[in-house]
């Protein structure tokens, strides 16, 4: 590493706990939503300096994008309560103060913690097992050359089965609250302009070969069902901020049918491939990279809906309820 | 100090900062946006860890990956979680020790 | 020539800190608004210089999904985040 | 001989991108209010982005990572000028004044 890389390295890994440590104590709720965006940026250059690209692809669009969308519409969906309710405009600020007693009977002991998993973290010693070449000889074995990917889908396919199915009990979990959706705030001269028309127009198919191009390349190069949802899912997410999507998404049976199919289909493989070959994912040879490919334009398609729907967080009509 | 001990501090510096803001923060918007960011320091840390080697492993990187989406559902929950709670009780604080309603002013 | 690019990457590293002054001077949330855009663009030209210098050609992708996805949270901010406060003040 | 000029241009650029990126800062940090500050978002830092595309562009060596970066610029384009748009207008509609030299 050149000492430029040294330096930049240096001023990156000094940024992101500052960057916290601001957001965490801005004043007001909007500024630390900026700063947790910012966060974001970040996040993902560090992950580029660390030679990750897939997760700096995630995280540019979930960390930066769908979160910061998410922790907007919430502090909007609290303050426009409070300004019907008279309340003080600036209610969304932290009004409860903790005396000097309590802050520094929280310092020691998360001082004491950092302090002893800084020292943790810098004497670990080196690996025992070599996972890098097990996970390439792995990788090699299999049809799929990316490695995150074989990682995700082959070599440890489990992880992703069990966390679609957690993105599934987060939708549902969310709409077993029954809330109702946020409405624009947004004065008629924005909410009906056609500049913001024109940018979905523009958005919507761009956003979409994205996704498929980042699925296509998730085999071979970073990229996948998680980035390629992440980017539908935010195209989903614009689609309802500008009323182009309803709330509630659709008819109820096709929305709950939608969420289930990434599931359904992890699923169905899985019991399907152990029936064959007797092991819970595992893949019969030569239908590999078929089944892989499957499995994942289905989970895109799963992870982009969920997340729509953990934006509007209405559930989806009844039948014959209309939209 | 090389860069990834650089980065390895650097999530363990984030996860403390946020644990500290975790406990000592009322709203509870701050403390989803407290969660959220702990989850990153440990994502920096395991990433770091992943690239202590000749070679980067890729193992954790699917891990983070996978992370990455369970956070953001479960932050996408517990927002839910306030808004429910300010609809009920017209505030997104928890109730503090010893009384129903959260305080006014600071200090105390 | 990798240097140079990671020395330049450096330099909008720095504007993004200088950028921060905005958000917390504000005075509006539209300014601090404005200053995330601003952060998403210097983010981009980041994400290319370091494709470039530590060439990984996959952060190109990350550089697109960072400029498509930047305004999602701008339009969040528009349609959902009331911009009471200048309103009550001159009422 | 050609691989010089290549990162010459390619130098030129991208400082030249960086010198707008910076003249976008401080013209955040300097105008006086958020309509003016919107140069910077619209003109400043898109061009320097273009620049910037330009120079890593030349000096990528392939067709297919060259219009992947054009179209990053793209996106940011249509991206920023829509966010300025929007962000003006809803200060506009919030009655947020319009700064004049006194």
């Amino acid at each position: 590493m050149s000492f430029a890389g040294l330096v930049l390295d240096g001023l990156l890994a000094l940024s992101l706990p500052v960057l916290a440590w601001r957001a965490l104590s801005a004043r007001d709720l909007y500024r630390a939503v900026i700063l947790f965006i910012t966060f974001g940026v970040i996040l993902a250059l560090a992950w580029a300096r660390l030679g990750a690209p897939d997760i700096a692809l995630a995280e540019a669009a979930i960390g930066a994008g769908i979160t910061g969308a998410l922790l907007l519409n919430t502090v909007g969906g609290l303050s426009r309560k409070n300004d019907k309710d008279d309340e003080r405009p600036d209610e969304p600020t932290d009004r409860v103060g903790r005396p000097w007693r309590t802050r520094l009977a929280v310092t020691v002991p998360v001082t004491i913690l950092a302090g002893g998993l800084a020292w943790a973290v810098l004497s670990f010693p080196a690996p025992v097992v070599d996972m890098p070449s097990l996970v390439g000889e792995a990788v090699a074995e299999g049809e799929v050359s990316h490695p995150v990917t074989a990682v995700l889908l082959d070599y440890r396919s489990y992880d992703t089965f069990l966390e679609i199915g957690v993105l599934l009990l987060a939708a549902l979990c969310v709409w077993s609250l029954g809330l109702s959706a946020v409405r624009s705030t947004a004065p008629e001269a924005v909410s009906g302009s056609p500049v913001l028309a024109g940018f979905v127009r523009l958005l919507a198919p761009a956003m979409v070969v994205s996704g498929v191009y980042l699925l296509w390349a998730g085999t071979s190069q970073p990229g996948g069902a998680f980035q390629a949802g992440a980017v539908l899912g935010a195209l989903g997410v614009v689609m309802v901020l500008t009323g182009l999507l309803v709330p509630s998404l659709g008819r109820g049976g096709v929305v709950r049918a939608g969420l289930a199919l990434g599931f359904a289909v992890f699923l169905l493989v899985g019991v399907v491939s152990m029936l064959a070959t007797g092991g819970f994912l595992a893949y019969p040879e030569g239908f590999e990279y078929g089944l892989i490919l499957a499995i994942e334009f289905f989970l895109t398609f799963s992870i982009a809906l969920t997340l729509t729907a953990l934006f509007t967080t209405v559930p989806p009509r009844e039948k014959g309820g209309g939209a | 100090m090389s860069s990834v001990d650089m980065y390895l501090l650097s999530g363990v510096a984030v996860f403390a900062v946020c644990a500290y803001a975790l406990v000592v923060h009322a709203h509870l918007i701050r403390k989803v946006i407290a969660i959220n960011m702990m989850g990153s320091g440990v994502f920096v840390l395991l990433t770091a860890i992943a690239r202590r080697g000749d070679e980067t492993d890729p193992v954790p990187h699917a891990m983070v990956l996978t992370g990455i989406v369970v956070a953001v559902s479960a932050t996408a929950f517990a927002l839910a979680v306030v808004r429910k709670l300010h609809e009920a009780t017209g505030h997104a604080y928890l109730p503090e020790e010893g009384e129903d309603a959260p305080p006014d002013g600071g200090g105390g | 020539m990798n240097t140079f690019f990671t020395i330049v990457a450096g330099f909008l590293l720095v504007n993004i800190a200088a950028g921060l002054v905005r958000v917390y001077l504000g005075p509006t949330p539209a300014d601090r608004m404005l200053s995330a855009q601003l952060f998403g663009t210097t983010g981009v030209a980041i994400l290319l210089l370091l494709s470039q210098a530590l060439s990984t050609p996959a952060l190109v992708d990350a550089a697109l999904v960072l400029g498509l996805l930047a305004a999602v949270a701008v339009v969040a901010f528009v349609m959902r985040v009331p911009q009471s406060e200048r309103e009550a003040d001159e009422e | 001989m050609i691989p010089a000029l290549i990162n010459a241009a390619s130098m030129f650029f991208v400082v030249a991108g960086a010198f707008f990126f910076l003249a976008g800062t401080v013209g955040l940090l300097r105008f006086p209010d958020v309509y003016t500050r919107l140069h910077s978002l619209t003109k400043a830092d898109n061009t320097g982005l273009g620049l910037m595309m330009v120079g890593l562009a030349i000096q990528s060596g392939s067709i297919l990572v060259a219009l992947k970066m054009a179209l990053a610029w793209l996106f940011v384009l249509v991206s920023g000028a829509t966010a300025a748009h929007l962000i003006s207008t809803t200060a506009l509609k919030s009655g947020l004044r319009i700064w004049r030299k006194e």
